[in-house]
């Protein structure tokens, strides 16, 4: 598709996100504010800052999960507020996630179901999920008394399975023992490469600059991203 | 008020005397119409609990009550033989009715007598609603049903176990027939659309008396308020005061205190 | 105690209909209460919708409107000049079902909705992101909450088994047709038979006992 | 609606002094009811004792009692040839607020205790880590829960405002001294005045729809 | 104090915690069994092993917040069910800790009054914690509402100010930004030559090697120690 063929104020050519002038305040604090932001289709951006200074409410902010706010987000070229590409192609995963009742399969299948995959494809689709992120000996485990580490395996897991292509993982790996971080870094390399698009925070260096194209700084709330021409 | 004549008021030293009556006596307005004339007299206040005629029995027996105003003669004596009460006297009395739907489907109208009228409307299976709660109404119905030698059962006997005016108000609303006594009848008429269908009967004589407790069973219990209720009722003034209130232009209870 | 033992192992065949009755009033319109009720729970629980407050506040006073008033109102559709009239429901079982099933039907939604209240915010922004719908979102947060759920069913039915107005008004007490357990009993006070009232009391007590322990074997607590 | 607000409007002074009334019945029962209530509720959720299962399946089931029995089986504490008879209780406002008390406290206990059941169950641990005893586990719980306590606590003024049976048998409905908006209520109901016992179960509404808007003012809603 | 002037069955001269034999299980698997092991007063160990091994399980249930089990724990040479030191001298920080309404600094006096720490001495502290976890900015902010880092920070300040001198640690640095980590490191290193007791679990090598003197490792629920000797 080329931007021509598009009615004006729609997105540039694979363009993601779209911020602009962007302010957002828990009753009375502010607690994010970015003067423009875009991130393209298929970049991986690192969302980075000290505690407190934004990302997960930028993050919950992008996917449509607080609101109001001032200023504008668009994603795919329209506002976020009634676009039903928001639920169909990206998905949040928490800081701290939590599963639904059930098992961690009902878990997986439960969010392909909800995500319209064919039956057909979503078995095959839980399948991949449970060999790539190590799931064979918890599928049948009830999915609420699972350790931090492994909830937020299978968290990171349910997103990728339902098949988002835009990804919004808060500190997708801080939970994580070593050899499941490898695990999901090199699955989520995998996922950049094939075209998704990723955004997520992390404190963890090796994370951010094994994974990113591209960092946005978050201090006290101020977004700024290292790539300069943001805003026209 | 005003105490516009202070030297004319009686102040007792207990002046709360507390009555356990039936609904009818309360629900007809025969007492928000004679107890401040009482009050006025004699000081005293009556707090009035209007309850079922047993649990006013009950009440008494229990002390609960200084002084009771009902109207179920086996029940009262059963109540006296026991010893709970100290005295007991005729008040006034009214009389029980049949009512049904206007067209009166089981034709009472010009029955002989109220068995004959209760024998008519057995025989058309018209719904009838019985108090069923042992109440004065409802022994009093019992005894009808006996003398027409009918034992009611089936489908249109239906026994509801409630207040006399809830019994007329279901009596309408099933377009069916029911024992009431003349003075709850008077006070819900015009809430129905039933009339009365059989009257006049002797046997329906439906006579109130006033039992003051037995002081001995509580030292609580107000004796010289109850007392002081008692005679003020059976007085020429009480009997008086009974016979002058009208409801719709309608007599609904007859004194008939005899020392 | 020992009163109430022996009305029910004497084998009183009366006192077992009425609580047969009394049962049977109470499962229907506990059901049909839920029907409603639960989805609305949930769906102010969801729902970020102008007047939500009111509709939340509404809900938690009709509680304090007494079960005669409910009675009424429900008579005033179901008397046979009323619109249902031709149904014949009134001073039938289906009067009494119906109006408990209108009077639980508030309390249900109240208690769903107060219930989920508690249930962590990231369940709900999970099912979005995810990109439930309303309706299975809904679905979904019944689920989650479902011990708080069962809770308040067992709250409406307790109060429809303890009500006594609307079964009297709607019922009328017919002996060996609407008489229930309360309105025994509210019979019994009346006629001064307080014994075998608070004998009575006690036998819906143990039923509800019972209820509550078996609904805690379908439902765990799972602290 | 339009005769309740005329008879509220049109200053019928007894109608004032029954809303009153029932009011300062009400406020008064329900807080003799909390004092007891919550701190049960809250040690429910915290003890881990035996025979916790039953004693929550009891404070559960009782909200099966019908009022009346309720008010019978307070009766027979405060009836003259009873225990606490000495004190003049019955059929006067202390009789009405001590029923309704008794009547609402296992409410509040059980729907505060369903209600902390949600809560984080890391709170407690945490209380528990860091030294807390068993009364400040206590305090403590319920403030973290204060938005389910309030919740139980106008559930029970609800239920206590709108009941008939125990402020009938205890409070005798005396004119000018114990007769409640309920009480009115039965009464003119059973007089087949409907469109006035309607009336005034609107007016209750209102207060209770009032009282529930205040409170949402004390205790905000903090999702 | 001498271990010859004890009874017999206390704790060996300066022993925190002696494990025998013990076997928890969360319904019917079991999620730690440990035949011994011996942890010395002013040892820190790590915790370490793969997400779902049965780290969080042990340090609840060393403080005696989890129950029943099999076998025994002893703290300071009793029992730990019943053992006043238990509450006095130790406190557990969640792997994602939860703080009490009110505000942050509420929580730091509300934990100092549990602890029964004198006012004098309260205040104090709690400057001394404000200026070390960097908590200023926090102080007056609603503890309910932090973020996931700022929220770590504050619980674990509130466990030092408390003055436990045994302190288990759930991960205690998961969500904190690097500044933070770095001065919580400082801190618990700090701590370690006052005295105190450390125990925590880890999936950050830096942490583990910096700050612990020896290591437990978890494999599917079974702890076993570097150290040899645990068991006599
Ligand atoms: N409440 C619970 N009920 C049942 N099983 C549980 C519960 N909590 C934890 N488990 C299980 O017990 C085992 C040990 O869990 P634990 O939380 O101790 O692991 P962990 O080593 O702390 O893992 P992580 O590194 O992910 O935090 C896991 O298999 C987990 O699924
Ligand atoms: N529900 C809330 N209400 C009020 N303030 C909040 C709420 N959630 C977060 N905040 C505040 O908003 C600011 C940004 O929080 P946010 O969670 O976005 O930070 P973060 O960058 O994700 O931090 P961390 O690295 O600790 O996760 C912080 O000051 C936080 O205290
Ligand atoms: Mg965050
Ligand atoms: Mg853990």
């Amino acid at each position: 598709m080329t931007a021509d063929a598009r009615p004006a104020g729609t997105a540039r050519d694979g363009e993601a996100f779209f911020v602009k002038s962007l302010s957002f305040r828990y009753e009375r604090r502010v607690a994010v504010r970015c003067e423009g932001l875009r991130i393209r289709i298929g970049e991986a951006v690192a969302f980075i800052g000290p505690n407190g200074s934004g990302k997960t409410t930028m993050l919950k902010l992008l996917n449509g999960l607080i609101g109001p706010f001032d200023g504008s987000i668009a994603f795919l070229g329209r506002p976020i507020s009634h676009n039903p590409d928001l639920r169909r192609r990206s998905v949040y995963v928490h800081q701290h996630p939590v599963l639904f009742a059930g098992t961690v399969r009902d878990n997986l299948d439960y969010a392909l179901r909800l995500k319209r995959i064919p039956k057909s494809d979503a078995d095959r689709r839980v399948e991949e999920a449970t060999e790539r992120f190590g799931l064979g000996g918890l599928l049948k485990r009830e999915a609420g008394r699972l350790s931090g580490g492994e909830t937020q395996r299978v968290a990171v897991a349910r997103a990728v399975a339902a098949g988002a292509d835009v990804l919004l993982l808060d500190e997708p790996t801080s939970s994580m023992d070593a050899e499941s971080e490898i695990a999901v870094r090199a699955l989520l390399l995998e996922l950049r490469r094939s075209g998704s698009t990723l955004l997520f925070s992390a404190h963890d260096e090796g994370l951010v600059k094994e994974l990113s194209d591209r960092i946005v700084r978050f201090d006290d709330g101020r977004a700024t991203s290292d790539n300069q021409g943001d805003l026209e | 008020g005003k105490e516009t004549a202070p030297a004319t008021r009686p102040t007792p030293a207990n002046p709360r005397v507390r009555l356990a009556t039936t609904t009818s006596t309360e629900n007809s307005g025969l007492l928000s119409y004679i107890l401040p004339f009482f009050t006025e007299d004699t000081g005293y206040t009556v707090d009035v609990v209007a309850v079922g005629t047993g649990a006013a029995l009950k009440l008494g027996e229990n002390a609960d009550a200084d002084v009771l105003l009902v109207h179920a003669r086996a029940q009262e004596d059963a109540f006296m033989a026991a010893g709970h009460g100290a005295d007991r006297r005729d008040v006034m009395y009214n009389d029980f009715i049949v009512i049904g739907p206007k067209s009166d489907p089981a034709g009472l109208k010009g029955s002989a007598s109220s068995a004959v009228a209760f024998e008519r409307i057995a025989t058309v299976a018209a719904p009838f609603v019985s108090r069923g709660d042992k109440s004065g109404t409802h022994v009093k119905e019992l005894d009808v049903w006996k003398a027409a030698k009918i034992t009611p059962a089936g489908a249109w006997y239906k026994e509801a176990g409630q207040g006399m005016e809830q019994v007329i108000i279901m009596a309408d609303g099933l377009q069916g027939y029911a024992l009431a006594d003349r003075g709850t009848w008077i006070a819900v008429k015009d809430k129905t659309s039933l009339a009365i269908c059989y009257e006049g009967d002797a046997g329906l004589f439906n006579p109130y008396g006033v039992i003051t407790v037995a002081p001995s069973k509580n030292p609580a219990i107000n004796a010289e308020g109850a007392k002081a209720f008692s005679s003020w009722l059976t007085s020429a003034r009480g009997q008086g005061l009974i016979a002058s209130y009208k409801l719709g232009g309608q007599t609904l209870f007859f004194p008939n205190y005899k020392p | 105690m020992t009163e109430a033992i022996a009305l029910l192992a004497g084998g009183d065949r009366e006192t077992w209909w009425t609580v047969a009755t009394s049962l049977r009033f109470s499962v229907f319109s506990t059901l049909f209460a839920i029907l409603p009720g639960v989805p609305l729970g949930a769906t102010l629980f969801l729902g970020r919708f102008k007047g939500k407050r009111v509709a939340v506040a509404l809900v938690n006073a009709v509680m304090a409107v007494p079960t005669v008033v409910v009675g009424l109102f429900v008579y005033s559709f179901i008397s046979r000049s009323g619109p249902l009239g031709a149904l014949g429901l009134l001073y039938g079982p289906g009067g009494v079902i119906l109006g408990q099933a209108v009077l639980a039907f508030p309390l249900v939604a109240a208690m769903s909705y107060t219930g989920l209240q508690k249930l962590d915010p990231r369940y709900s922004e999970t099912l979005l992101t995810l990109g439930a719908g309303p309706w299975r979102r809904m679905t979904a947060i019944i689920k989650e909450g479902r011990y708080v759920i069962v809770q308040s069913v067992l709250a409406a039915f307790g109060r429809v088994t303890g009500e006594v107005g609307v079964s009297m008004m709607l019922g009328g007490n017919i002996r060996w047709y609407t008489r229930t357990m309360t309105t025994t009993i509210a019979l019994d006070a009346s006629k001064g038979e307080f014994e075998r009232a608070l004998s009575l009391g006690l036998v819906l007590l143990a039923i509800a006992l019972a209820v509550n322990f078996l609904s805690h074997l379908a439902v765990r607590d799972d602290r």
